[in-house]
């Protein structure tokens, strides 16, 4: 049984590349699914930055939405590590990639209390112009296409991040240049 | 991140290499402003050419380089600025805030 | 509070090299724990390797140790989706990464019923030499210092892999070179 | 993964670049040696120095390579093995099965 299944599996063609077993994914629960997760020491911030950055790749994301993913997810996993578990090494941080056929969901959840979003000072206010700090969500609503922050019952914030596919593909990168 | 430092006509112009992040480079630039400015030098130019990265953090750092040295009535200004940094300060209306330049010659010439 | 975490970690040297911060590590269950989870796809082996190599990279370990450890990771992983998990897509894999100051542990565990590793052939044997396959768990062994593999009370196999830090450090790279 | 063929003095040489790893490269492999046997060509040099990664399905395949080619009474001979790969070959002891070579000029010699 296994040698059969390494002869199918050695000698077939298995397209590793893109989307092509993205588009061919049914109703499984975890499926498509990559969850990493780590105690809360700004060390890792790389790691999870690298992984991201693989994931985009496999996905065919152009350069440019590859690194904005990318920074949206440091800075998530930043908040996370810092407000969230205020740099405390037991609580942890995980963070889910949720790879379907039309979208890229990201999540990035703490052990943290929590914040209301509608209270955050708007970075472009003349007023907060010159602060030191306050960006990074600002930036992470401005790269992905959609994002939520919620509170979880179990405990814990979570920010969800959406990157839809549709011109995202390499193939329309002279487009996406174009649009910018 | 390494920062080297050089004076051109009389203008202090810091080299910055690698990255500007959360945990990253802040002291370092920090220091040097200080010392800087204790020296009496408050002309500055940052050459963010050789930056590889910069986060949300490593933007409020170049804020708070700006406001120090202001409010010491000194003068700072960026200096080839990698494409993302630009697109970062513009997202968040900072390339107003900031004078920058592509070209040292005329970055020097600006302090003028 | 926020404010004050914030300067304190934007304004500290936070150092993020290697190795200083291992050391400094106490008693708490998880910390120095990255695990990553995905469902059995050959296309997730690039991400787990590029794991591999950043932890790796952070531990300071010199560029071949990087490289037979990425790869022992590999394998595993291919044995935990091809053998273990029988490429059901539904069933997961898990890699978890546990640094500690004296070493790196990497466990790879899968869904599947696990195998009698004394019973694997030895690929040595003259008889073997000229098989197609057969090599994975062979290669792990001579790449890591240590290598358990136990089948799970809960279900699942498990390797185990130790890499131990002593001489492997990059500072330490020209005896290793001077070694082989 | 990617073959270039071409023949030199008669001789086939297989250029392969990227990788031979689980999924990736048997396909092509298998392919392009069917075909050649099946022109009556069977002397066949792999040139591996531009292979990016070989895990132990690669090397795998590369033994697959050798017995097919052996068995129809061809000869298969390995060239610019990277350090990698020839350290993969050393531990499982398949340095003494396979005939390669560092130089070109004397592995196309070698066949005749
Ligand atoms: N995961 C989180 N848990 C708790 N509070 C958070 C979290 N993420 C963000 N916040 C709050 O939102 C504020 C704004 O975050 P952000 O826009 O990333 O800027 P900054 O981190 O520079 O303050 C933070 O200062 C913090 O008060
Ligand atoms: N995770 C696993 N679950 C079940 N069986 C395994 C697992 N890993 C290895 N094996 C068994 O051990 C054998 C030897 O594995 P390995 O040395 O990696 O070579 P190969 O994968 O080429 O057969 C496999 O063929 C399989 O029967």
């Amino acid at each position: 049984m296994d040698a059969e299944l390494l002869t199918r599996f050695r000698y077939d063609d298995y397209d590793l590349k893109p989307l092509g077993d993205v588009t061919q994914r049914t109703n499984s629960a975890q499926k498509g699914e990559i969850e990493i997760s780590f105690a809360s020491e700004l060390r890792y911030l790389d790691i999870i930055q690298v992984v991201s950055d693989s994931i985009t790749r496999m996905l065919n994301f152009d350069d440019d939405t590859r690194y904005w993913v990318g920074m949206s997810v440091r800075e998530s996993v930043t908040n996370a590590i810092l407000h969230g578990n205020k740099m405390d090494e037991g609580k942890r941080v995980w963070v889910r990639f949720d790879l379907s056929p039309d979208r890229l969901v990201i999540y990035v959840r703490d052990q943290g209390a929590g914040f209301d979003e509608s209270k955050l000072p708007n970075p472009l206010d003349p007023r907060n112009l010159l602060r030191p700090s306050g960006r990074g969500i600002f930036y992470i609503r401005t790269f992905m296409d959609d994002v939520r922050y919620s509170v979880l019952a179990e405990g814990g914030m979570e920010v969800r991040m959406e990157k839809r596919l549709n011109n995202k593909l390499k193939s329309d990168q002279e487009g996406e240049a174009n649009a910018n | 991140m390494r920062i080297d430092t050089r004076t051109t006509d009389g203008i202090t112009v810091l080299d910055i290499h690698g990255r500007i992040t959360i945990g990253e480079g802040s002291v370092e630039m920090r220091n040097k402003l200080r010392e800087l400015l204790q020296a009496g030098k408050k002309d500055i130019l940052l050459n963010l050419g050789d930056v590889s990265y910069v986060d949300s953090s490593g933007i409020g750092e170049l804020v708070s380089c700006y406001t120090t040295v202001t409010n010491q009535g000194g003068r700072l200004k960026l200096l080839h600025l990698t494409k993302k940094v630009q697109e970062l300060l513009a997202i968040t209306k900072l390339l107003t805030v900031f004078e920058s330049y592509e070209d040292e010659k005329k970055a020097i010439g600006s302090f003028k």
